[in-house]
């Protein structure tokens, strides 16, 4: 039996691309670690996140999905975290609402110059999400390898 | 014949369930399902008819048929094996055991393209078959020909003021018998259950849709290019949604999809039913041979009740048994059409 | 006297930290002569919690409920409702947040005479009668 | 099927420190699609680049993967790279396997197995790709400039000199707008007519510059490079070629009731008039509502009389059709209207005034002379009350509607400006400004309000004017805070002048709507970028000048109509736009044509007609949506908002994502 | 309601004879009491078949998308509208999905809607109002709600409080009984999409079957989604779902969610307001505003 310490959830990050991905970079470029089952997802914009990606992450085994955008009001193309934003509020609750843990989702604000709130969002969101463990609950069992 | 009081008649079930799985119409969510017999399940067998028909544990809605491996750039096919479990019915109505004979004819009339997964099914399910006591204002099995209150099946059960009356009609149903017999009594004579029979046969005479027989037989007039051609398809389907409600609640709609699921580790291959009533139907690169809903409502009609016949001699694939009159979101249904097609006008 | 700043701040049903500052509400007031503190600064002690200081000040029954700075409040301040939420708190001891026609000779004089002014009565019975 | 290269990239110990490139590379070869793998030291170097070149050669490669640093460092490199190879560069997907894996993990196993990962992405990402190529749209060599004011004039002037053509509309007779009706200017109190009129002059003279007064832009269609613009030129009634400017029919008018729009209704002016005297064009025009010709029928004095026989009474509006490259957006402010505000009775007393009127009433040229006095008795003011912030800074409340959540910017300023002219004009004079902040950031703005405290001895006093009483016989009451001494005052004043928000021009939203530029609550005009693209609209090919963008003072403005000039120029310098090719494009035969795509474009990229869609045979004719590619900016809100999925952003499919997803996912 | 049945069919009959329209979309009468079929009256003679009572359930402005359409030199088609049907046709003229000229629309009188079990409906339970909008005349006058209303967002808190894992158990339960027969889509005035994505192979999402739980979860939740915003809640869905799942509570609680989050709305009710998943204001609540105001929802 695997030691329940050693989960590492696989956690989907969509990153905008003018933001985000380069407060990813900037992450890097200053040497913060997070969990290498963060991955990230090169996206235009936060706006351009549609929800059967969501889903689809989780049918295929991710345990968190996180959306990282530019701040309110500085959104690239002026208006996309803000669409993305309602949208989000609906689906995760929505998620929530059907009983998964609403750990599990979130969306953070990061911009270019915050390599160090990357990191940290990705620690911090990394550690709920493995407190939460295996997501069970939305996963397609098709999907799954080792389990039995 | 072997009867039981229905206050004991968990007691049957417990011994039927020791030869293998047994499915009973049980209550869960406001209706009515087959479903794996539990002590303590709301087993309901006055309601007539269950929301789902037994078909579906005979030919599921979904059934994986391969499995395709990828390692590296080879890939390796492991198909799926027949199912061999053995497991019993319980309850199933006339109309529905007629449903599964059509079955028989589409899956293993051919012997060279058997439905080996249904065959699987077949032999290893044993069908216990309960009588009608009091048909459903949407029931018209005897227009097809079924007999509510003689079903076939390997037993036929009736149930009479209290007492569950059971009769083996084939030798699987013997074996079941002497599997159930010890906490079965014997009764001899039919006369408790024939009263009933009568009963039950002269209330479907009574029945809101006893006439479509005669429609129907008007249909039978008609050559299938001039039923084909009728005006009055266009009426019929307009308010047709082109959802799969009749499909999938039906006991003889057998069409089904083929489909590939990438499980991201190799490939499902699955089969799973499909409706005649959805646009993307037998799609191809050339698209829907049947482009418009009309084309589609009238195939569903066409199938049942003029192609099946032709080719299965004279076999309905309808058996009357009321599921599509009352679950159709806009009440359009086979009646409808039997009535209107045969030249009676509705009310 | 106990006052609960929070409680006033419900009771008015206003935001107090839209005040800018600007003072048109002590601009507009009729009673400002009469008043120790002025509208403005009514807010703005209500703003920095110390409502207390309030209860037993001159302005709360020099107010005459004209709601002129109500009117004129260029950020929906409406100072008047923040000063009539004092009042409430001032006389909840008073008749349990309501006020009853057996109260009233409290604020009556010997000769009958209002002690307080009238529109506040008005305004208190509008208000916490119901 | 795409033939797939994929070269792992060492950054020296950068990542191979770290990651297992040749582990990497043999993993990855298993990956559907991939023919070739291979692991280098520096791939953005010129031996990395021959590398592709060479495996492109060999092993034919349609596509190539690069696992090595950010896309947002090097994507640019190996896309030049592949192109120069033979292979479309849009055909080239990074791995990021530095910034995100390298330099963050420190074990290697682990680190090796994410760099696979991510590999793995890339490749089933790059699968899905097609070959794109950028679009290239020619560019019309004429700029359109909406509204005459100084914004307008000066952002004309700077295209025009730089050698393109520049189109002036303008919806008032005259070009000039609010500047012309200021008389002195802040901070340096020089005439603002001294120094725009030679600018009006050189806008009229400019070889490069064609004004459209009294017209109106109709209709815009077209996008970035290319617009077509409808210009309506409302008739004048008077022949501009053959008018002398002479006046004369002006003054033989008998119809002389109508309200000078120019002087602020303080005036009263003829039927046919020039706006004021350094109107340009100078070239009257028949007010038609006041005119009696047209009113009654009977007159035609002014015919009669004009020497040049230039007036024309059966003149009809025409419309022009042109067309430009880029648009500039100038149609400026006015002072909100003050009928609301009771309490500073504005509408009950001619001495309550606001501020552009106060201009007029200062200025030489003005219905006064120059002389100031109260509009109601022509007396001259002792005591004027200044009333700051008058509909601005408002918010929520019982007054809500009345006025604007936002500072006007220019309001403290000129109010010190008036505040000195009048202690100027009249020494024995008491002027009391109330502010609730006075705000002076701006080159020598701060050093001119202490100016006017210090030296003009002008009143300050921190408060609110709560209420203005005319008392009837001449004198208006005042009742104000002081809030510094607490205490209320009251104050006997000849005139009280009001300083009144600015709005948006009215015009301007149904421009936005022809231009499909968007605005914020309040009507301004937005920006590209808030920060980055200020003198930009969203809208590609519109371009942002003066208060239409936000409240701003002459200096500002003239340096944004400069800054909007310099975007215009650079881009009518171009001979060609090249455009994205990662842009949102429409299956039509998904399309419901509901219209949801096109509230989402922040870009109005997106349209729709009515046409016979053809799917597999089925034929059906609805409403769909197409994109305009030259001013799609690849966001892809379309394409999430679109529930049949008949958008989608080339370059950043939804299959392409769910690809990664599902790679990323194993 | 027999009244106002004949007041429909003179109207019908007069909008024929005169040929300003070319069809009536309304009910015909059937075999039982509760299986009344939409359909197109085009002879006044035909009128005698049409129905209307506390039986008729099923909604007509989706029809329209079709009829509409149709040339018939140009001649409107007249269609009869419950209160809760004129909002789903107003969603359908600002989706561009019907032309408004070439439609006469009837309001029709309701006093609620009841099963084949003789129940009131529960989306006539939780009715919205009695209320028409967009319609060019109304016959019978507004109804009035004569039963004991039901909170509509009753069921959605009943679900709110619970723990996620009885949610999660309540959803499986639910959902576990769907059949992807799609009834609960074709018959929703919203999801007219002329192809939807889970019929179409090249989404890279198509469906057909629940092969899987997650396939019942995704189908609902994307569906759900899809109609966020617009969702007129006029119950059709659950009302036609043959496997009873009271899908109308996935709806209202997007319903729900945009009122808290973004402002009241309802769909349908105005032409030309923007949906609140196509607009946006810069102050809008971030997500996850529940865990903070709540505070112990998310599990960390």
């Amino acid at each position: 039996m695997p030691v329940e310490s050693a989960f590492q959830p696989k956690i989907a990050a969509f990153c905008c691309n003018w933001c985000s991905y380069a407060g990813a970079d900037l992450a890097g470029s200053s040497r913060l670690s997070y969990p290498a089952d963060v991955k990230i997802i090169r996206v235009p914009c936060s706006c351009r996140v549609n929800p059967l990606f969501i889903l689809r992450a989780f049918q295929r085994g991710a345990d968190g999905v996180i959306i990282c955008g530019c701040h309110p009001g500085d959104c690239h193309y002026t208006s996309g975290n803000y669409f993305a934003r309602r949208r989000a509020a609906l689906l995760f609750s929505m998620l929530d609402y059907l009983g998964v843990e609403s750990g599990r989702t979130r969306v953070e604000w990061v911009s270019a110059a915050e390599g160090q709130k990357f990191a940290a969002t990705m620690n911090d969101f990394a550690k709920t999400v493995a407190s939460l463990g295996k997501c069970r609950r939305i996963g397609d069992l098709r999907c799954r390898t080792s389990e039995s | 014949m072997l009867k039981i009081l229905m206050s004991d008649i968990g007691r049957l079930f417990e011994r039927l369930s020791s030869v293998g799985t047994l499915y009973l119409p049980i209550e869960g969510g406001g209706q009515t399902a087959f479903a794996p017999w539990r002590a303590g399940a709301d087993v309901q067998l006055d309601r007539v008819n269950t929301d789902l028909s037994v078909k579906g544990l005979f030919f599921p809605q979904t059934e994986d048929i391969a499995f395709f491996k990828r390692e590296g750039k080879k890939i390796s096919v492991l198909p799926s094996s027949d199912p061999d479990e053995p497991f019993a019915v319980f309850g199933v109505r006339a109309c529905d055991v007629r449903g599964l004979e059509v079955l028989d004819k589409v899956f293993l009339d051919d012997p060279a393209h058997m439905d080996t997964f249904y065959k699987g099914r077949r032999e290893n399910g044993a069908l216990i078959a309960l009588a009608c006591s009091s048909p459903a204002e949407t029931c018209f099995c005897g227009a097809f020909g079924v007999d509510l209150a003689e079903p076939s099946g390997d037993v036929a059960a009736w149930i009479v003021d209290n007492t569950l009356y059971w009769e083996a009609k084939t030798q699987r149903g013997e074996r079941l018998t002497e599997a159930v017999r010890p906490v079965m009594a014997e009764q001899s004579g039919t006369s408790a259950v024939d009263a009933s029979k009568k009963a039950a046969r002269d209330a479907l005479a009574a029945a809101p849709l006893a006439s479509l027989k005669d429609s129907l037989s008007a249909w039978g007039a008609n050559d299938m290019l001039t039923l084909f051609s009728s005006p009055l398809w266009a009426n019929l389907s307009m308010s047709c949604v082109g959802c799969g409600t009749c499909t999938y609640v039906c006991p003889t709609c057998q069409c089904y999809d083929v489909q590939d699921f990438d499980t991201g580790h190799g490939v499902t291959r699955f089969r799973c039913w499909d409706s005649c009533m959805y646009s993307d139907f037998t799609l191809m690169a050339s698209g829907n041979p049947r482009k418009t809903q009309l084309e589609r409502f009238r195939q569903r009609f066409m199938h049942k009740l003029v192609y099946f016949p032709e080719k299965y001699g004279g076999m309905f694939s309808c058996t009357g048994c009321g599921r599509c009159l009352s679950k159709c979101p806009v009440s359009m249904n086979i009646a409808k059409v039997i009535k209107a097609v045969g030249g009676v006008e509705n009310g | 006297m106990r006052v609960d700043n929070d409680d006033i701040l419900r009771s008015s049903g206003t935001d107090v930290r839209k005040c800018m500052k600007c003072g048109k509400c002590s601009g507009a007031c009729p009673s400002f002569d009469e008043m120790d503190f002025p509208p403005h600064i009514f807010v703005s002690m209500v703003e920095r919690g110390d409502a207390a200081a309030l209860l037993s000040s001159k302005s709360l029954w020099t107010c005459m409920s004209c709601f002129a700075c109500v009117e004129r409040c260029p950020r929906g301040v409406e100072p008047a409702n923040v000063i009539e939420a004092v009042r409430a708190s001032a006389m909840s001891p008073q008749g349990a947040n309501r006020m009853r026609p057996e109260d009233v000779p409290v604020f009556l004089g010997a000769a009958g005479e209002c002690l307080v002014p009238q529109q506040l009565l008005a305004s208190a019975f509008r208000k916490y009668s119901r | 099927m795409t033939k797939i290269g994929v070269f792992v990239c060492w950054c020296g110990s950068n990542i191979a420190a770290t990651v297992d490139v040749d582990a990497v590379s043999e993993a990855i070869k298993a990956a559907p699609g991939v023919v070739f793998a291979t692991n280098y030291q520096y791939m953005c170097s010129e031996g990395g680049q021959a590398a592709i070149r060479s495996a492109v050669a060999e092993h034919g490669l349609t596509g190539v993967v690069v696992c090595s640093c950010s896309p947002r460092m090097h994507e640019a490199t190996f896309r030049k790279a592949a192109a120069g190879a033979g292979v479309n560069p849009y055909m080239v997907e990074i791995a990021n396997i530095r910034e995100q894996c390298s330099w963050i993990h420190k074990d290697k196993a682990e680190a090796t197995a994410k760099a696979i990962a991510l590999a793995r992405a890339a490749v089933a990402k790059l699968n899905l790709d097609r070959p794109l190529t950028a679009p290239e749209t020619p560019v019309t060599k004429r700029a359109l400039v909406i509204g005459g004011g100084i914004a307008g004039i000066q952002t004309a002037l700077d295209v025009a000199d730089a050698g393109y053509e520049v189109d002036v509309v303008e919806k008032s007779p005259t070009i000039g707008g609010k500047m012309a009706m200021l008389d002195k200017t802040f901070p340096t109190l020089d005439c603002a007519a001294c120094i725009l009129t030679p600018k009006m002059v050189d806008a009229a003279a400019h070889e490069k510059i064609t004004l459209y007064t009294y017209s109106e832009v109709e209709k815009v269609s077209g996008f970035v490079g290319n617009f077509t613009v409808d210009i309506k030129k409302r008739a004048r009634s008077v022949s501009v070629d053959r008018c002398t400017g002479c006046g004369v029919c002006s003054e033989k008018c008998p119809s002389k009731r109508a309200k000078s729009e120019f002087d602020q209704g303080l005036r009263e002016r003829s039927a046919i008039y020039i706006p004021f005297a350094q109107a340009i064009p100078n070239v009257p025009v028949i007010d038609r509502d006041t005119c009696l010709k047209f009113q009654t029928g009977k007159c035609g004095l002014c015919e009669k009389v004009c020497p040049s026989h230039a007036v024309d009474y059966s003149q009809e509006d025409e419309v022009i059709t042109k067309q430009y490259g880029a648009i500039v957006a100038a149609t400026g402010f006015k002072p909100i209207g003050l009928e609301r505000f009771d309490e500073y009775a504005y509408s009950r007393s001619p001495d309550v005034v606001t501020s552009l009127e106060f201009e007029r009433l200062c200025n030489a040229a003005g219905p006064t002379k120059g002389h100031l006095v109260r509009p109601s008795d022509g007396k001259e003011p002792k005591t004027v009350v200044f009333v700051q912030c008058v509909g601005s800074r408002e918010a929520s409340g019982i007054g809500a509607m009345k006025g604007k959540p936002y500072c006007s910017k220019i309001c403290c300023m000129y109010t010190a400006k008036h505040a000195m002219l009048l202690r100027e004009k009249y020494p024995d004079s008491e002027a009391y400004v109330f502010y609730i902040d006075v705000r002076t950031p701006g080159k020598n703005f701060d050093e001119f309000y202490r100016r006017a405290a210090e030296e003009y001895g002008v009143h300050y006093i921190k408060g609110m004017v709560g209420k203005v009483c005319d008392e009837g016989n001449g004198r208006l009451t005042v009742r104000a805070s002081d809030l510094i001494e607490n205490r209320q005052l009251l104050i006997d004043a000849d005139m009280v002048v009001l300083a009144a928000a600015v709005e948006p021009d009215p015009s301007a939203r149904a421009l936005a709507t022809l231009l499909t530029a968007s605005m914020d609550t309040n009507d301004f005009f937005t920006e590209a970028h808030p920060k980055l693209r200020p003198v930009e609209s969203p809208t590609a090919g519109v371009f942002l000048s003066g208060m239409c963008q936000g409240p701003k003072d002459i200096p500002d403005t003239v340096a944004q109509a400069g800054a909007a000039a310099a975007k215009v120029i650079g881009l009518l310098s171009k001979d060609r736009l090249v455009g994205n090719p990662c842009v949102a494009s429409c299956d039509e035969t998904l399309c419901n044509g509901c219209s949801a795509c096109e509230r989402v474009c922040p870009y109005g990229a997106i349209s729709y007609e009515t046409k016979t869609v053809v799917d597999r045979g089925a034929k059906d004719e609805r409403r769909v949506a197409s994109v305009n590619e030259a001013l799609c900016q690849g966001c892809g809100a379309c394409t999430v908002t679109c529930p049949s999925g008949a958008m989608d952003l080339r370059g950043f499919t939804g299959r392409q994502i769910m690809a990664e997803v599902d790679a990323i996912c194993r | 309601m027999q009244n106002v049945r004949e007041l429909m069919i003179k109207k019908a009959g007069e909008m024929l004879s005169s040929g300003e329209v070319y069809g009536v979309l309304a009910w015909e009468r059937g075999d039982f009491a509760c299986d009344q079929t939409p359909a197109l009256f085009t002879s006044p003679e035909s009128l005698s078949r049409l129905a209307y009572d506390e039986f008729t359930a099923p909604m007509l402005s989706k029809y329209l998308i079709n009829e509409a359409k149709k040339p018939n030199e140009g001649k409107k088609v007249m269609v009869f509208l419950k209160p809760c049907d004129t909002y789903n046709f107003g969603h359908l003229l600002s989706e561009h999905k019907v032309e408004r000229d070439r439609v006469y629309a009837v309001g029709v009188a309701c006093s609620g809607i009841f099963s084949r079990e003789k129940t009131l409906l529960e989306k006539c339970l939780a009715c919205k109002g009695m209320e028409f909008h967009h319609c060019d005349e109304v016959i019978g006058g507004e109804g009035k709600i004569t039963w004991d209303k039901l909170d509509r967002f009753a069921g959605v808190e009943m679900i709110e409080s619970m723990t996620p894992s009885e949610r999660f158990e309540f959803w499986r339960g639910e959902l576990s009984r769907c059949i992807r027969c799609n009834a609960c889509r074709n018959v929703c005035p919203v999801c007219s999409c002329v192809k939807c994505v889970f019929d179409n192979p090249g989404s890279g999402v198509m469906s057909k079957s629940n092969a899987d739980e997650f396939e019942e979860n995704m189908f609902h939740i994307i569906r759900a989604f899809h109609v966020a915003g617009r969702c007129t809640d006029c119950g059709e869905c659950s009302r036609v779902c043959p496997r009873n799942i009271p899908l109308h509570l996935l709806n209202r609680k997007f319903i729900k969610d945009v009122n808290a989050l973004f402002g009241p709305y309802q769909a349908g009710a105005s032409l030309d307001d923007a949906s609140p998943l196509t607009s946006y204001s810069v102050n809008d609540p971030e997500p996850g505003y529940k865990d903070k105001a709540k505070g112990g929802e998310r599990v960390a």
